[in-house]
């Protein structure tokens, strides 16, 4: 028992820190990234290719002066942060990363754990627009809630086919399953692009990012967020994109399993697709617009859910009809 | 054309005419401006371009211009082209302000584009235009002092330093330039306030 | 009952305390999160993990967020400001609270176990989805109809009575 | 079709990605000016005798907007005269915080003096470090005030930040290394 | 007027937008009155960036005005120059030689085509969306390029003269603006990829800020905005000047008055301005560029050495400038923003009277509570942008 | 049988109805009865775990979705008084009462 629960300590560790590591490397990437689309070169001062650009950005975010807005609800304020990372980094507990025990918690309703823990990181955001005691992060608060409403309804639904077909709620279940048969994206190719559209405004990126709007909302819910603390909601946001891109790797597109037959490296095969899933979400991040929210909850339920709905259907009478099960 | 309309209703009514450089100037009267002005609208004059607050304090005399009061609002209506029957004629209204009531109706109902215009005019020359619907000041602070564009607000230059002293006062050096003052002369003491070295 | 039953079930005291006495609406609600999560996770101590997850999804995660979107599109946070017109409800209310919570614990305190703890539990199979999934569709077919026939209208009359352009603005 | 456009969206990004950054690492790399350039001002030299060219007339102080130009005449030494003409200027000095490059000076300047250079990193800390006198200005300073003193310190020569295809022929004298 | 606490609904929100605010473009400070998301009302408060640059014009010479005006209107700022210096030629009845017209044609085009290269920019960056921002850059860089090859500026020329321009165009000039313009056209088609019939662009523009046609007169629109409410009112048309009547080109009309509209109008107003400078690249014969009049124009630099009378002429232009006859006078020119002139009144000195400038963005604005009322908030940055206003040319 | 679950939901319960009636604000006295809802819930959980009933589970999984309708509707009243009263405190709507 306490042996179990130490190699989890262990596992929960290593994670953490791969994933802060991801973080910081994502902010690079993501810079460098983006920048190429804008032809021009990005960070390249510190280190070579401005490898250290994302030790240099933490040293400095963390020596600003941490300020409190006058009207902020103290304790909320402090807390909200703290929520968003915590919930973020929890996410990723149950994504399977290799074969057998490469994963930190082998929960038998995996599925439904993601689903929580993206739910209630979503308290961190709006906690931070109200607690924050200004106008902008209250908008940006009220304007990601707006999103969930949007967008949990649809993801939902556009999970239940896979589980369905798979027969379990444990991820690492659902990738033997892809190992077996095939990656679901090509059996549900609907629910993958249902999936992927609710999952970016999941991620708050564009064209869902409409809670941090720079444009219209300075910065959103973290406007009067500085120091440490803004860079709590940095991490939780990137983090939201790490997790989701992982997630859909693992949920349709198999997970470290290795494809085409090439030889089986725990880690590096996840890490490929979701590094696919990262440039993806740049990619429409470099091209496309921010919808307006009123916009993307009425594309969420008009479109997204329905489609989602009639596939679930679908797909569930295929399966009763003693298809793959 | 609407120009040689506004001509005709101009010398019917007696208005004092001036054309230069292609533009009719025309001098209403302030008591009776507004309803000029509304006629102007009817007859087709849709789009207000600009409305121009002048000082002529000190114009000087002897020139074919004759200003009889201080101030003048010289007003830019436009027949749009383009929209309905527009055909590009331009006409400049003007009225003339007197210096000790600095007050004249509004054309905001006239033409609502006049609302920024008339504001600046008011923050800038201090004329007061009745029956505006937010008369404030626009271009300067709240509780900014005084017209600057009135040409008895003084100008405001600071002189620019130079090494050991040396400056130049902007107001005398061009009195200089001009033969009227002495020009580069005056104050050549230390150095500013707090510099080093 | 152990040290982590007692631990649980004094902080879903105090939650519940404080969702019901906090002046502020955005805390209150917190407070009510936090139980409702705190329930989540007591039920996965009394082997009903699949309503534990829907617990913490469906109740904190999204009831509980409309509750604060309300909250803060109302700007309602601090409601409870003003005198009170009825002042003398406080120690009534406390009253009935303290005369429900006798009431139900000398019911309760009648009750007693069919089945020994170990048999119980293996007739749960730890309440998982595959465990629940035959009862629900089978036993409660009717019931699970008629609730999700409620949610549809619910979700209509929600639609309905928000409708924009109807007697307002909006 | 809509979706068309959004797709087509992605390709101009992509193709973007793949071509040239068009960045210019500006203190590692030159920036390329063009020969007409407006950068600090420069009094050149007559050439075949070494002697200024300025002559002290104020033109540039008068047509300057900014009234950033102070010039102050003297009587040339005839046995060891400093510029061409019969006077010079004994104080010829340039507020650059006041100067808005606009390159009136170098118009109105009757002997092609005073003539709008290449430098342009004038920045710097104090407000009489902004005040570029003679020495800073004639034809043989390579480099601003804030550049000097840096090479002084490190001593090493001055590093100008930029590039020309050609010097214009006004500029005569000057040499950029 | 900002309503008083009392008569604010709770559900109503008053937010302050600016004047330091990402999207109000400059020092603009916009009071929202919010329910919800929906813009009841809003007010523009201007004047941050009030420099006083009429009264400072009234205290220097013609000549040195030059450096004034495009300090007013920075990203289009050949047009200040131009309406400038026409007023100015037209009191003193100067002639501009023909080679002197059409450079600056082609340089007034090349600055609109930067002004609408940052419009565009700055429109969809209000949108969010990141890429067109910098490619509008690059190829606006490549226009600076040219200014800088022309006049050795980027942004404040100080190319024109009284009667004509400073200096003739260098060598180099004509090349390059032929390589630019065989590059701009697919760039133009780039941006127009980038949002034109995209649906998430559609639904942010399409029907938002809708100002009709008689409410655009009614508020003073001009420009762009005027013809994206499909008015067709262009001065280059309607009052020519610089010989545009002989250009062939077309004025883009939209119908519905919307955001989509004020976008895409500018878009097609840049292939315009390019095709008016492939016209213009044709006509460019050798030739004076500046009206030799030397009352008011610098003689030419070789007669300094020779001839007495060029160095005193050349000595009272220097020092004095040169006196304009007395009168009012006012030309309306299209600047990227709309119809730009300057009232010049004239007393007989060198200095002007007094000047007015006639600034489209400062009209322009006014028409923004008109188009964002109702709007959502997330809207009306995009409005705001789709107005154009630059706030040196509104403040001045 | 484990009753300190069943004592912990009476306790809910019965904070629950104290809230309802103590609280002024209608969210708040629409928050009391979640929270009294959720009482109902765990008893109803206690014991299954003690009749090893999975039948109970199911009905708190139906009382789950009944309370997601609930609230619906719910909130949805109480944005809409508030648009037209501007007031969520219970006692000013009580012209509702007839």
């Amino acid at each position: 028992m306490i042996g179990a629960l130490f190699v989890t300590a262990v596992k929960a560790l290593v994670l953490i820190l791969a994933l802060l590591f991801a973080f910081a490397y994502i902010t690079w990437i993501m810079r460098r990234g983006l920048a190429r689309f804008q032809v021009r070169l990005g960070p390249n001062r510190v280190g070579p290719f401005g490898l250290l650009q994302p030790i240099a950005d933490a040293v400095k975010a963390i020596f600003k002066e941490d300020i409190t807005v006058a009207q902020a609800d103290r304790l909320l304020y402090w807390l909200a942060p703290l929520l968003a990372f915590t919930f973020a980094l929890a996410a990723f507990a149950v994504i399977p990363v290799g074969p057998d025990g490469w994963v930190v918690a082998n929960l038998d309703m995996g599925v439904l754990y993601v689903f929580a823990a993206s739910e209630l990181a979503i308290y961190g955001v709006f906690l931070a627009g109200w607690a924050s005691g200004s106008k902008y992060p209250l908008m940006g608060g009220l304007r990601s809630i707006a999103a969930l409403v949007g967008y949990e309804l649809a993801l939902g639904m556009a999970i239940l086919p896979v589980v369905l077909m798979a027969g379990t709620l444990n991820l690492q279940e659902i990738v033997e399953w892809q190992k077996q048969h095939g990656y679901f994206i090509v059996y549900q190719l609907p629910a993958f692009l249902i999936y992927f559209i609710a999952s970016l405004a999941e991620m708050s990126r564009t064209p869902f990012d409409f809670a941090e709007a720079e444009q219209e909302l300075v910065a959103g819910f973290h406007t009067e967020y500085s120091s440490t603390k803004f860079v709590a909601f940095y991490i939780a946001e990137l983090l939201h994109w790490i997790v989701g891109s992982a997630l859909i790797a693992t949920l349709f597109l198999g997970g470290w399993d290795a494809p085409f037959g090439l030889p089986e490296i725990p880690v590096l095969w996840l890490f490929v697709k979701w590094a696919l899933f990262i440039f993806l979400v740049l990619w429409i991040w470099a091209s496309w617009f921010r919808t307006r929210y009123d916009q993307m909850i009425r594309f969420a339920w008009g479109v997204l859910l329905p489609a989602a709905t009639v596939w679930f259907l679908i797909t569930a009478y295929y399966v009763v009809k003693g298809g793959m099960a | 054309m609407r120009r040689d309309q506004a001509k005709a209703y101009a010398e019917e009514k007696g208005i004092p005419i001036r054309e230069e450089h292609g533009m009719l100037h025309l001098v209403l009267p302030l008591s009776e401006f507004k309803i000029h002005m509304r006629a102007f609208k009817e007859m087709g004059f849709n789009y207000l371009a600009d409305v121009i607050g002048v000082d002529y304090l000190d114009y000087p005399e002897g020139t074919s211009w004759q200003h009889p009061e201080r101030f003048a609002v010289i007003y830019e209506l436009v027949s749009m082209p383009g929209f309905r029957d527009g055909d590009g004629s331009r006409i400049y209204p003007r009225v003339y302000v007197p210096e000790k009531k600095p007050r004249l109706a509004s054309v905001t109902d006239l033409w609502p584009s006049a609302n920024f215009p008339e504001r600046e005019v008011y923050d800038l020359f201090g004329l007061a235009f009745e029956g505006h619907p937010d008369l404030r000041r626009i271009l300067l602070p709240e509780d900014a002092e005084g017209h600057p564009l009135r040409k008895d607000h003084p100008l405001g230059e600071t002189p620019t330093l130079f090494n050991d002293g040396r400056y130049i006062d902007p107001a005398s050096f061009r009195a200089g330039l001009r033969g009227k003052d002495k020009g580069l002369t005056g104050w050549r003491g230390g150095r500013r306030k707090g510099e080093r070295r | 009952m152990s040290l982590v039953d007692l631990f649980l079930g004094a902080l879903l005291l105090l939650t519940g305390f404080l969702a019901v006495r906090l002046k502020n609406a955005v805390h209150a609600a917190l407070a009510l999160a936090a139980n409702f999560i705190l329930v989540g996770v007591v039920y996965f101590l009394l082997e009903a993990r699949f309503l534990g997850w829907i617990q913490i999804i469906v109740y904190a995660g999204a009831i509980m967020v409309l509750f604060v979107f309300v909250i803060m599109l109302l700007y309602a946070a601090r409601a409870e400001v003003g005198a009170d017109p009825l002042p003398g409800l406080k120690p009534l209310a406390a009253a009935v609270g303290v005369v429900g919570f006798l009431a139900l614990a000398y019911a309760f305190a009648g009750v007693k176990a069919p089945l020994a703890a170990k048999a119980a539990s293996a007739a749960l199979s730890g309440g998982t989805a595959e465990a629940l999934g035959p009862v629900i569709w089978q036993t409660w077919l009717y019931a699970v109809l008629l609730v999700a026939a409620l949610l549809l209208v619910a979700t209509v009359a929600a639609v309905t009575i928000l409708r924009p352009g109807e007697g307002g603005r909006r | 079709m809509s979706v068309m456009a959004l797709a087509k969206a992605l390709g101009i990004t992509l193709r973007h990605f793949f071509s040239k950054p068009v960045t210019i690492p500006y203190p590692d790399a030159p920036v390329p000016l063009k020969p007409r350039f407006h950068g600090r001002h420069v009094l050149t030299r007559h050439p075949d005798t070494g002697l200024e060219k300025c002559i002290g007339c104020s033109l540039c102080a008068a047509a300057c907007p900014a009234y950033a130009i102070y010039v102050e005449p003297a009587e040339n030494d005839p046995e060891n005269p400093v510029s061409i003409g019969e006077r010079y200027a004994k104080v010829y000095e340039i507020n650059m915080l006041r100067c808005i490059f606009c390159g009136n000076c170098e118009e109105a300047c009757p002997t092609g003096a005073i003539v709008m250079g290449y430098e342009f990193e004038l920045a710097d800390y104090r407000y009489a470090d902004f005040v570029y006198t003679k020495k800073d200005l004639l034809v043989d300073t390579v480099g601003s005030k804030p550049q000097r003193r840096e090479a002084k310190e490190k001593k090493k020569p001055v590093k100008l930040g930029f590039e020309v295809p050609y010097v214009r022929p006004e500029l005569e004298g000057v040499k950029y290394e | 007027m900002i309503p008083e606490p009392k008569e604010l609904r709770t559900e109503e929100m008053l937010l302050n937008m600016g004047p330091q605010h990402p999207s109000t473009h400059g020092v603009l400070r916009l009071v929202v009155k919010l329910a919800g998301e929906e813009v009841l009302d809003v007010v523009p408060h201007i004047g941050y960036l009030h420099t006083g640059f009429e009264k400072t014009m009234e205290n220097r010479t013609y000549h040195q005005n030059i450096t004034y005006t495009p300090r007013m209107d920075y990203l289009h700022s050949f047009a200040h120059d131009l309406a400038y210096a026409l007023s100015v030629e037209k009191l003193l009845g100067a002639e501009v030689p023909e080679r002197a017209r059409v450079i600056r044609v082609i340089l007034n085009e090349l600055s609109r085509i930067a002004s609408h290269l940052i419009f565009v920019a700055t429109g969809l960056l209000d949108l969010g969306a990141l890429t067109p921002f910098f490619y509008a850059f690059r190829e606006r860089e490549a226009i600076l390029d040219l200014f800088e090859w022309v006049s050795g500026q980027r942004f404040h020329h100080n190319y024109i003269r009284i009667g004509g321009l400073r200096e003739d165009l260098p060598e180099e000039f004509v090349p390059e603006l032929k390589k630019f313009l065989d590059t701009f056209d697919h760039r133009v088609d780039d941006y127009q990829g980038l949002f034109v019939g995209s649906p998430i662009f559609e639904g942010r523009a399409r029907g938002v800020g809708v100002i009709s046609a008689e409410d655009a007169i009614a508020y003073g629109l001009t420009g762009g905005s005027l013809r994206a409410s499909g008015v067709n009112y262009d001065v280059r048309k309607a009052y020519p000047y610089c010989d545009y009547e002989t250009y062939d080109f077309e004025v883009p009309l939209g119908e519905r008055g919307d955001t989509w509209d004020r976008m895409v109008v500018r878009l097609e107003e840049m292939r315009q301005s390019a095709r008016i400078i492939r016209q213009g690249l044709e006509r460019l014969e050798p030739g004076p560029i500046r009206d030799p009049n030397p009352h008011f124009s610098f003689p030419p630099r070789e007669l300094l050495a020779t001839s007495m009378e060029a160095v005193i002429y050349h000595f009272k232009l220097a020092t004095e400038g040169f006196e304009v006859p007395p009168g009012e006078v006012y030309v309306p020119t299209e600047s990227a923003r709309g119809e730009l002139g300057y009232y010049i009144v004239a007393d007989g000195g060198s200095m002007p009277y007094r000047v007015k400038v006639r600034a489209p963005s400062f009209f322009n604005l006014q028409a923004l509570p008109v188009a964002a009322r109702g709007q959502f908030f997330q809207d009306l940055v995009a409005i705001l942008a789709s107005l154009d206003p630059v706030m040196g040319d509104v403040d001045r | 049988m484990n009753p300190f679950y069943l004592l912990v939901s009476a306790a809910l319960f019965a904070l629950g109805a104290y809230g309802v009636l103590a609280r002024r604000s209608a969210i708040l006295v629409f928050m009391s009865v979640e929270l009294m809802l959720n009482a109902a819930g765990l008893a109803l959980v206690a014991f299954a775990r003690a009749w090893g009933s999975l039948e109970a589970q199911a009905v708190v999984l139906l009382l789950i979705a009944l309370a997601a309708a609930e609230v619906a509707v719910g909130l949805a009243l109480v944005v809409a008084i508030y648009r037209t009263r501007e007031t969520t405190l219970v006692d000013d709507l009580s012209e509702l009462k007839g």
